[in-house]
Protein backbone atom coordinates (compact mmCIF):
# COMPACT_ATOMS: atom_id res chain seq x y z
CA UNK A 1 0.00 0.00 0.00
CA UNK A 2 1.17 3.32 -1.06
CA UNK A 3 -0.79 6.56 0.27
CA UNK A 4 0.20 9.98 0.68
CA UNK A 5 -0.95 12.05 3.26
CA UNK A 6 -1.57 15.53 3.69
CA UNK A 7 -1.51 16.01 7.23
CA UNK A 8 1.14 14.68 9.51
CA UNK A 9 -0.14 11.19 10.09
CA UNK A 10 0.15 8.61 13.27
CA UNK A 11 2.79 5.14 12.89
CA UNK A 12 1.45 3.27 15.27
CA UNK A 13 -1.34 2.77 13.43
CA UNK A 14 0.30 1.61 10.47
CA UNK A 15 1.80 -1.29 11.94
CA UNK A 16 -1.38 -3.07 12.70
CA UNK A 17 -0.76 -3.51 8.80
CA UNK A 18 2.16 -6.15 9.14
CA UNK A 19 0.83 -8.37 11.94
CA UNK A 20 1.88 -11.58 10.55
CA UNK A 21 2.64 -14.89 12.90
CA UNK A 22 5.05 -15.93 9.80
CA UNK A 23 7.23 -12.37 10.58
CA UNK A 24 10.31 -12.78 12.42
CA UNK A 25 11.72 -9.56 10.65
CA UNK A 26 10.37 -5.52 10.40
CA UNK A 27 12.39 -2.96 9.60
CA UNK A 28 11.38 0.52 8.98
CA UNK A 29 12.51 3.41 7.45
CA UNK A 30 11.74 7.26 8.31
CA UNK A 31 12.77 10.63 6.14
CA UNK A 32 12.73 13.45 8.50
CA UNK A 33 13.05 17.44 7.45
CA UNK A 34 16.97 18.33 8.33
CA UNK A 35 17.88 22.10 9.39
CA UNK A 36 20.06 21.91 6.74
CA UNK A 37 20.37 20.75 2.87
CA UNK A 38 23.35 21.49 1.19
CA UNK A 39 24.90 23.36 3.87
CA UNK A 40 21.96 25.98 3.67
CA UNK A 41 19.76 26.52 6.47
CA UNK A 42 15.91 25.33 6.35
CA UNK A 43 13.34 26.63 7.84
CA UNK A 44 10.71 24.16 6.79
CA UNK A 45 9.23 22.80 3.10
CA UNK A 46 6.74 21.98 1.04
CA UNK A 47 6.28 18.41 -0.83
CA UNK A 48 4.04 18.84 -3.98
CA UNK A 49 2.78 15.28 -5.51
CA UNK A 50 1.39 14.52 -8.79
CA UNK A 51 -1.38 12.89 -6.82
CA UNK A 52 -2.92 10.23 -9.23
CA UNK A 53 0.64 9.24 -10.75
CA UNK A 54 2.66 8.99 -7.42
CA UNK A 55 0.18 6.41 -5.92
CA UNK A 56 0.53 4.93 -9.31
CA UNK A 57 4.11 4.33 -9.25
CA UNK A 58 4.62 3.91 -5.82
CA UNK A 59 2.39 1.04 -5.74
CA UNK A 60 4.18 -0.28 -8.36
CA UNK A 61 7.19 -0.33 -6.89
CA UNK A 62 5.84 -1.83 -3.32
CA UNK A 63 4.71 -4.42 -5.96
CA UNK A 64 7.62 -5.13 -7.67
CA UNK A 65 9.31 -4.88 -4.40
CA UNK A 66 6.99 -7.98 -2.54
CA UNK A 67 7.71 -10.04 -6.00
CA UNK A 68 11.85 -9.41 -6.06
CA UNK A 69 12.33 -10.11 -1.92
CA UNK A 70 11.45 -12.89 0.02
CA UNK A 71 8.66 -9.95 2.15
CA UNK A 72 5.80 -10.85 3.48
CA UNK A 73 4.19 -7.28 3.44
CA UNK A 74 5.38 -3.32 2.93
CA UNK A 75 3.99 -0.38 3.25
CA UNK A 76 4.71 3.52 1.77
CA UNK A 77 2.90 6.39 3.31
CA UNK A 78 4.76 10.42 2.13
CA UNK A 79 3.54 13.99 2.94
CA UNK A 80 2.42 16.16 1.47
CA UNK A 81 1.93 19.96 1.78
CA UNK A 82 4.21 21.88 4.63
CA UNK A 83 6.67 20.38 6.42
CA UNK A 84 8.48 21.56 9.81
CA UNK A 85 11.78 20.86 11.00
CA UNK A 86 11.69 17.44 12.63
CA UNK A 87 8.55 16.29 10.60
CA UNK A 88 8.20 12.27 8.88
CA UNK A 89 8.27 13.05 5.45
CA UNK A 90 8.33 9.57 4.50
CA UNK A 91 7.17 6.10 6.57
CA UNK A 92 8.07 2.53 4.82
CA UNK A 93 7.65 -0.12 6.44
CA UNK A 94 8.02 -4.03 5.56
CA UNK A 95 7.85 -7.37 7.40
CA UNK A 96 9.51 -10.99 6.53
CA UNK A 97 10.39 -14.11 7.96
CA UNK A 98 14.20 -12.85 7.95
CA UNK A 99 15.89 -9.61 8.64
CA UNK A 100 18.17 -9.67 4.78
CA UNK A 101 14.96 -9.70 3.08
CA UNK A 102 13.24 -7.09 5.36
CA UNK A 103 16.84 -4.22 5.33
CA UNK A 104 17.30 -5.39 1.65
CA UNK A 105 13.31 -4.32 0.67
CA UNK A 106 13.17 -1.04 3.25
CA UNK A 107 16.05 0.29 1.21
CA UNK A 108 14.90 -0.50 -2.68
CA UNK A 109 11.81 1.03 -2.07
CA UNK A 110 12.76 4.41 -0.22
CA UNK A 111 15.94 4.10 -3.15
CA UNK A 112 13.49 3.86 -5.81
CA UNK A 113 11.09 6.41 -4.44
CA UNK A 114 13.27 9.22 -4.41
CA UNK A 115 14.17 7.99 -8.40
CA UNK A 116 11.01 7.61 -9.96
CA UNK A 117 7.68 8.97 -7.76
CA UNK A 118 6.90 12.30 -9.17
CA UNK A 119 7.30 14.31 -5.37
CA UNK A 120 8.73 17.88 -5.67
CA UNK A 121 9.62 19.24 -2.48
CA UNK A 122 10.24 23.18 -2.40
CA UNK A 123 12.99 24.30 0.50
CA UNK A 124 12.19 27.41 2.52
CA UNK A 125 15.56 28.94 3.84
CA UNK A 126 16.29 30.95 6.97
CA UNK A 127 18.01 33.71 4.88
CA UNK A 128 13.74 34.23 3.18
CA UNK A 129 15.00 32.53 -0.38
CA UNK A 130 13.48 29.33 -1.65
CA UNK A 131 14.13 26.58 -4.16
CA UNK A 132 12.95 23.43 -6.25
CA UNK A 133 15.53 20.81 -4.95
CA UNK A 134 17.42 19.42 -7.82
CA UNK A 135 16.67 22.43 -10.18
CA UNK A 136 20.08 23.82 -9.28
CA UNK A 137 20.97 23.97 -13.23
CA UNK A 138 17.75 24.56 -14.50
CA UNK A 139 16.61 27.74 -13.01
CA UNK A 140 19.64 30.10 -14.60
CA UNK A 141 18.78 28.73 -18.01
CA UNK A 142 14.60 29.80 -18.32
CA UNK A 143 13.68 33.32 -17.39
CA UNK B 1 -13.50 5.84 -28.64
CA UNK B 2 -15.01 8.79 -30.94
CA UNK B 3 -11.92 10.34 -32.79
CA UNK B 4 -11.19 13.59 -32.13
CA UNK B 5 -8.63 14.62 -34.06
CA UNK B 6 -9.09 17.54 -36.33
CA UNK B 7 -9.20 18.22 -39.58
CA UNK B 8 -5.86 20.70 -39.80
CA UNK B 9 -3.91 17.95 -37.70
CA UNK B 10 -4.00 19.51 -34.44
CA UNK B 11 -4.50 17.39 -31.65
CA UNK B 12 -6.59 18.76 -28.16
CA UNK B 13 -4.58 17.39 -24.55
CA UNK B 14 -4.85 17.98 -21.03
CA UNK B 15 -1.34 19.15 -19.93
CA UNK B 16 -1.08 19.45 -15.70
CA UNK B 17 1.69 21.80 -14.44
CA UNK B 18 3.49 20.79 -10.87
CA UNK B 19 6.18 22.26 -8.77
CA UNK B 20 8.24 24.96 -10.96
CA UNK B 21 6.11 24.34 -14.13
CA UNK B 22 2.81 24.88 -11.99
CA UNK B 23 4.60 28.33 -10.44
CA UNK B 24 5.83 29.81 -13.83
CA UNK B 25 2.54 28.69 -16.22
CA UNK B 26 0.29 30.02 -13.08
CA UNK B 27 -1.77 27.70 -13.31
CA UNK B 28 -2.49 23.93 -12.19
CA UNK B 29 -3.83 22.35 -15.59
CA UNK B 30 -4.79 23.79 -19.02
CA UNK B 31 -6.42 22.12 -22.14
CA UNK B 32 -4.12 23.04 -25.04
CA UNK B 33 -4.86 22.87 -28.66
CA UNK B 34 -1.15 21.76 -30.35
CA UNK B 35 0.18 20.91 -34.00
CA UNK B 36 2.92 19.21 -32.14
CA UNK B 37 4.03 16.01 -32.96
CA UNK B 38 5.74 14.76 -30.12
CA UNK B 39 6.04 15.40 -26.63
CA UNK B 40 9.09 17.21 -26.77
CA UNK B 41 7.70 19.46 -29.76
CA UNK B 42 4.51 20.33 -27.41
CA UNK B 43 7.38 21.10 -24.92
CA UNK B 44 9.13 23.40 -27.28
CA UNK B 45 5.67 25.38 -27.64
CA UNK B 46 4.98 25.57 -24.62
CA UNK B 47 8.63 26.69 -23.36
CA UNK B 48 8.04 29.47 -26.02
CA UNK B 49 5.21 30.99 -24.62
CA UNK B 50 6.14 30.43 -20.47
CA UNK B 51 9.42 30.92 -18.71
CA UNK B 52 10.26 27.18 -18.74
CA UNK B 53 13.78 25.53 -18.54
CA UNK B 54 15.27 25.76 -22.07
CA UNK B 55 17.08 22.41 -21.58
CA UNK B 56 14.71 19.62 -21.07
CA UNK B 57 17.98 17.70 -20.08
CA UNK B 58 16.65 16.91 -16.46
CA UNK B 59 13.09 16.75 -17.35
CA UNK B 60 10.97 14.21 -17.91
CA UNK B 61 7.27 13.81 -19.34
CA UNK B 62 4.63 11.29 -18.50
CA UNK B 63 1.96 10.71 -20.68
CA UNK B 64 -1.28 8.98 -18.81
CA UNK B 65 0.55 8.98 -16.33
CA UNK B 66 3.43 6.97 -17.40
CA UNK B 67 6.74 8.03 -18.21
CA UNK B 68 7.73 8.41 -21.94
CA UNK B 69 10.07 9.13 -24.32
CA UNK B 70 10.50 12.42 -25.71
CA UNK B 71 9.90 11.40 -29.03
CA UNK B 72 6.35 9.63 -28.02
CA UNK B 73 3.70 10.74 -30.45
CA UNK B 74 1.18 12.82 -28.56
CA UNK B 75 -2.75 11.29 -29.18
CA UNK B 76 -5.61 13.10 -29.18
CA UNK B 77 -6.94 13.66 -25.10
CA UNK B 78 -3.42 12.62 -23.91
CA UNK B 79 -2.81 13.80 -20.83
CA UNK B 80 0.66 15.32 -20.32
CA UNK B 81 2.73 16.50 -17.43
CA UNK B 82 6.00 17.36 -17.06
CA UNK B 83 7.84 15.57 -14.80
CA UNK B 84 10.99 18.22 -13.13
CA UNK B 85 13.58 16.41 -11.20
CA UNK B 86 11.71 14.46 -8.73
CA UNK B 87 12.74 15.16 -4.39
CA UNK B 88 10.81 12.42 -2.50
CA UNK B 89 11.83 10.82 0.43
CA UNK C 1 22.28 3.07 25.07
CA UNK C 2 21.44 -0.86 25.16
CA UNK C 3 18.90 -2.36 27.85
CA UNK C 4 17.43 -5.29 28.45
CA UNK C 5 13.51 -5.14 29.41
CA UNK C 6 12.40 -8.09 31.11
CA UNK C 7 8.48 -6.46 30.17
CA UNK C 8 7.27 -5.82 26.92
CA UNK C 9 7.73 -1.68 26.47
CA UNK C 10 6.48 0.98 24.12
CA UNK C 11 8.37 1.87 21.59
CA UNK C 12 7.04 5.55 21.01
CA UNK C 13 9.00 6.95 24.01
CA UNK C 14 12.24 5.30 22.47
CA UNK C 15 11.80 7.83 19.26
CA UNK C 16 12.62 10.95 21.57
CA UNK C 17 15.83 9.94 22.40
CA UNK C 18 16.49 10.75 18.56
CA UNK C 19 15.22 13.66 18.32
CA UNK C 20 17.79 16.12 16.52
CA UNK C 21 17.30 18.78 14.21
CA UNK C 22 20.60 17.52 12.21
CA UNK C 23 19.00 13.84 11.62
CA UNK C 24 17.14 12.97 8.45
CA UNK C 25 17.36 9.62 8.17
CA UNK C 26 15.83 6.99 10.85
CA UNK C 27 16.06 3.12 10.56
CA UNK C 28 14.78 0.52 12.51
CA UNK C 29 14.57 -3.21 12.89
CA UNK C 30 12.56 -4.84 15.40
CA UNK C 31 13.14 -8.99 15.55
CA UNK C 32 9.62 -10.39 16.30
CA UNK C 33 8.06 -13.74 17.69
CA UNK C 34 7.54 -16.43 14.89
CA UNK C 35 5.14 -19.26 14.93
CA UNK C 36 7.54 -21.06 13.23
CA UNK C 37 11.38 -21.89 13.51
CA UNK C 38 13.17 -24.62 11.03
CA UNK C 39 9.89 -25.72 10.32
CA UNK C 40 8.63 -26.71 14.31
CA UNK C 41 5.39 -25.03 15.17
CA UNK C 42 6.48 -22.39 18.47
CA UNK C 43 4.04 -21.16 20.89
CA UNK C 44 6.30 -19.01 23.09
CA UNK C 45 9.62 -18.59 24.20
CA UNK C 46 11.40 -17.67 26.97
CA UNK C 47 15.09 -15.17 26.37
CA UNK C 48 17.12 -15.47 29.18
CA UNK C 49 20.18 -12.67 29.59
CA UNK C 50 23.61 -12.13 31.48
CA UNK C 51 22.48 -9.19 32.91
CA UNK C 52 25.86 -7.57 33.12
CA UNK C 53 27.75 -8.71 30.33
CA UNK C 54 24.74 -8.28 27.62
CA UNK C 55 24.71 -4.55 28.93
CA UNK C 56 28.47 -4.86 28.70
CA UNK C 57 28.87 -5.99 25.02
CA UNK C 58 25.20 -4.59 23.85
CA UNK C 59 26.95 -1.15 24.94
CA UNK C 60 30.31 -1.97 22.94
CA UNK C 61 28.50 -2.41 20.01
CA UNK C 62 26.56 0.27 19.99
CA UNK C 63 29.74 2.37 20.60
CA UNK C 64 31.62 1.16 18.12
CA UNK C 65 29.13 1.48 15.32
CA UNK C 66 28.85 5.36 16.38
CA UNK C 67 32.46 5.45 15.50
CA UNK C 68 32.37 3.39 12.37
CA UNK C 69 29.34 4.81 10.72
CA UNK C 70 28.14 8.25 9.82
CA UNK C 71 25.52 8.27 12.41
CA UNK C 72 24.25 10.64 14.96
CA UNK C 73 22.38 8.80 17.25
CA UNK C 74 21.50 4.61 17.86
CA UNK C 75 19.67 2.45 20.53
CA UNK C 76 18.60 -1.07 21.34
CA UNK C 77 16.17 -2.63 23.51
CA UNK C 78 16.51 -6.15 24.41
CA UNK C 79 13.55 -8.43 25.90
CA UNK C 80 14.10 -11.26 28.45
CA UNK C 81 11.85 -13.26 30.21
CA UNK C 82 8.71 -15.14 28.58
CA UNK C 83 7.82 -13.89 25.07
CA UNK C 84 4.40 -14.84 23.16
CA UNK C 85 3.95 -14.75 19.42
CA UNK C 86 3.79 -11.58 18.00
CA UNK C 87 5.69 -10.17 20.90
CA UNK C 88 8.75 -7.47 19.74
CA UNK C 89 12.42 -9.58 21.01
CA UNK C 90 14.47 -6.27 20.02
CA UNK C 91 14.10 -3.35 19.11
CA UNK C 92 16.90 -1.09 17.41
CA UNK C 93 16.74 2.34 16.05
CA UNK C 94 19.34 4.52 14.34
CA UNK C 95 19.19 7.91 13.19
CA UNK C 96 21.80 9.83 10.89
CA UNK C 97 22.26 12.95 8.28
CA UNK C 98 21.75 10.14 5.52
CA UNK C 99 20.26 6.90 4.65
CA UNK C 100 22.91 5.04 3.42
CA UNK C 101 24.82 5.23 7.39
CA UNK C 102 21.31 4.66 8.53
CA UNK C 103 20.47 1.30 7.32
CA UNK C 104 24.50 -0.17 7.21
CA UNK C 105 25.00 1.02 11.05
CA UNK C 106 21.33 -0.54 11.67
CA UNK C 107 21.81 -4.13 9.89
CA UNK C 108 25.56 -4.23 12.18
CA UNK C 109 23.95 -3.55 15.18
CA UNK C 110 21.03 -6.70 14.84
CA UNK C 111 24.14 -8.70 13.15
CA UNK C 112 27.04 -8.04 16.24
CA UNK C 113 24.37 -8.63 18.50
CA UNK C 114 23.44 -11.90 17.26
CA UNK C 115 26.93 -12.83 17.32
CA UNK C 116 28.13 -11.39 20.88
CA UNK C 117 25.65 -10.62 23.02
CA UNK C 118 24.91 -13.64 25.45
CA UNK C 119 21.25 -14.14 25.13
CA UNK C 120 19.79 -17.39 24.76
CA UNK C 121 16.93 -18.37 23.39
CA UNK C 122 14.38 -21.12 24.81
CA UNK C 123 11.23 -21.99 22.29
CA UNK C 124 8.32 -23.89 23.69
CA UNK C 125 7.23 -26.18 20.48
CA UNK C 126 3.13 -27.03 20.02
CA UNK C 127 4.40 -30.66 20.52
CA UNK C 128 5.15 -29.74 24.08
CA UNK C 129 8.30 -30.43 23.40
CA UNK C 130 11.14 -27.34 24.10
CA UNK C 131 14.80 -26.39 23.75
CA UNK C 132 17.32 -24.07 23.39
CA UNK C 133 18.49 -22.25 20.37
CA UNK C 134 21.48 -23.21 18.88
CA UNK C 135 22.00 -26.32 20.67
CA UNK C 136 21.26 -29.01 18.34
CA UNK C 137 24.47 -30.46 18.38
CA UNK C 138 24.88 -30.45 22.01
CA UNK C 139 21.98 -32.08 23.55
CA UNK C 140 23.11 -35.62 22.02
CA UNK C 141 26.79 -35.47 23.09
CA UNK C 142 26.08 -34.98 26.74
CA UNK C 143 23.62 -36.42 29.26
CA UNK D 1 44.58 -6.57 46.50
CA UNK D 2 44.96 -9.70 48.87
CA UNK D 3 46.06 -12.75 47.55
CA UNK D 4 43.49 -15.21 48.32
CA UNK D 5 45.42 -17.93 46.42
CA UNK D 6 45.57 -20.61 48.35
CA UNK D 7 49.04 -22.65 49.58
CA UNK D 8 48.00 -25.61 47.90
CA UNK D 9 47.65 -24.10 44.27
CA UNK D 10 43.57 -23.99 44.37
CA UNK D 11 41.85 -21.05 43.79
CA UNK D 12 38.46 -20.07 44.09
CA UNK D 13 36.18 -19.00 41.52
CA UNK D 14 33.21 -17.94 41.14
CA UNK D 15 31.03 -19.62 38.16
CA UNK D 16 27.67 -18.30 36.98
CA UNK D 17 25.54 -20.64 34.78
CA UNK D 18 22.76 -19.12 32.10
CA UNK D 19 20.75 -21.17 30.18
CA UNK D 20 21.64 -24.43 29.81
CA UNK D 21 24.53 -24.74 32.12
CA UNK D 22 21.41 -23.20 34.49
CA UNK D 23 19.70 -26.25 34.07
CA UNK D 24 21.92 -29.38 34.17
CA UNK D 25 24.15 -27.83 36.92
CA UNK D 26 20.70 -26.66 38.72
CA UNK D 27 21.54 -23.50 40.23
CA UNK D 28 22.25 -19.84 38.98
CA UNK D 29 26.08 -19.25 40.70
CA UNK D 30 28.28 -21.27 43.22
CA UNK D 31 31.85 -20.75 44.62
CA UNK D 32 34.20 -23.60 43.15
CA UNK D 33 37.55 -24.07 44.62
CA UNK D 34 39.73 -25.73 41.68
CA UNK D 35 43.08 -26.74 41.47
CA UNK D 36 42.26 -26.72 37.24
CA UNK D 37 44.82 -23.73 36.21
CA UNK D 38 42.88 -22.71 32.82
CA UNK D 39 39.09 -22.06 31.99
CA UNK D 40 39.08 -25.58 29.35
CA UNK D 41 40.45 -27.53 32.75
CA UNK D 42 37.48 -25.85 35.16
CA UNK D 43 35.44 -26.80 32.16
CA UNK D 44 36.63 -30.37 31.97
CA UNK D 45 36.07 -30.63 35.54
CA UNK D 46 32.63 -29.49 36.19
CA UNK D 47 31.86 -31.28 32.76
CA UNK D 48 32.90 -34.58 34.96
CA UNK D 49 30.58 -33.98 37.42
CA UNK D 50 27.08 -32.66 35.77
CA UNK D 51 25.92 -33.03 32.64
CA UNK D 52 27.62 -30.38 30.61
CA UNK D 53 27.91 -31.01 26.73
CA UNK D 54 31.08 -32.70 26.46
CA UNK D 55 32.92 -31.02 23.52
CA UNK D 56 33.26 -26.99 23.76
CA UNK D 57 33.54 -26.83 20.06
CA UNK D 58 29.84 -23.85 19.99
CA UNK D 59 30.68 -22.99 23.95
CA UNK D 60 32.82 -20.24 24.49
CA UNK D 61 33.90 -18.91 28.34
CA UNK D 62 33.82 -15.24 29.83
CA UNK D 63 35.68 -14.49 32.32
CA UNK D 64 35.11 -11.21 34.49
CA UNK D 65 32.50 -10.17 31.41
CA UNK D 66 34.91 -10.75 28.75
CA UNK D 67 35.11 -13.67 26.24
CA UNK D 68 38.45 -14.88 26.65
CA UNK D 69 40.32 -17.93 24.56
CA UNK D 70 39.87 -21.34 26.75
CA UNK D 71 43.58 -21.40 27.91
CA UNK D 72 43.74 -18.35 29.93
CA UNK D 73 44.91 -18.51 33.00
CA UNK D 74 41.99 -18.57 36.21
CA UNK D 75 43.25 -16.22 38.53
CA UNK D 76 41.86 -16.43 42.28
CA UNK D 77 38.16 -14.17 43.01
CA UNK D 78 37.51 -14.86 39.04
CA UNK D 79 34.23 -14.83 37.81
CA UNK D 80 33.88 -17.67 35.14
CA UNK D 81 30.91 -18.00 32.85
CA UNK D 82 30.40 -20.96 29.80
CA UNK D 83 28.62 -19.34 27.26
CA UNK D 84 26.74 -21.57 25.16
CA UNK D 85 25.71 -20.29 21.21
CA UNK D 86 23.78 -17.27 21.87
CA UNK D 87 20.81 -16.48 19.93
CA UNK D 88 19.36 -13.01 21.20
CA UNK D 89 17.25 -11.31 18.33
Amino acid sequence: MFRLSPKPFSIKPLRYDFLDSAAGAFATFEGWVRETNDGRAVVRLEYEAYPEMSVREGSRILDETRKGFDIIRCVCVHRTGTLELGDIAVWIGVCAAHRGPAFDACRHIIDEIKLLVPIWKKEYYADGDSGWVGLNGLSSGSC
Amino acid sequence: MPDHTRKDGAKTVAVEYFAIFRERRGCSSETVTTHAATAAGLYAELAGSYAFPASRDHIRVAINQEFKAWDTVLANDDTVVFIPPVAGG
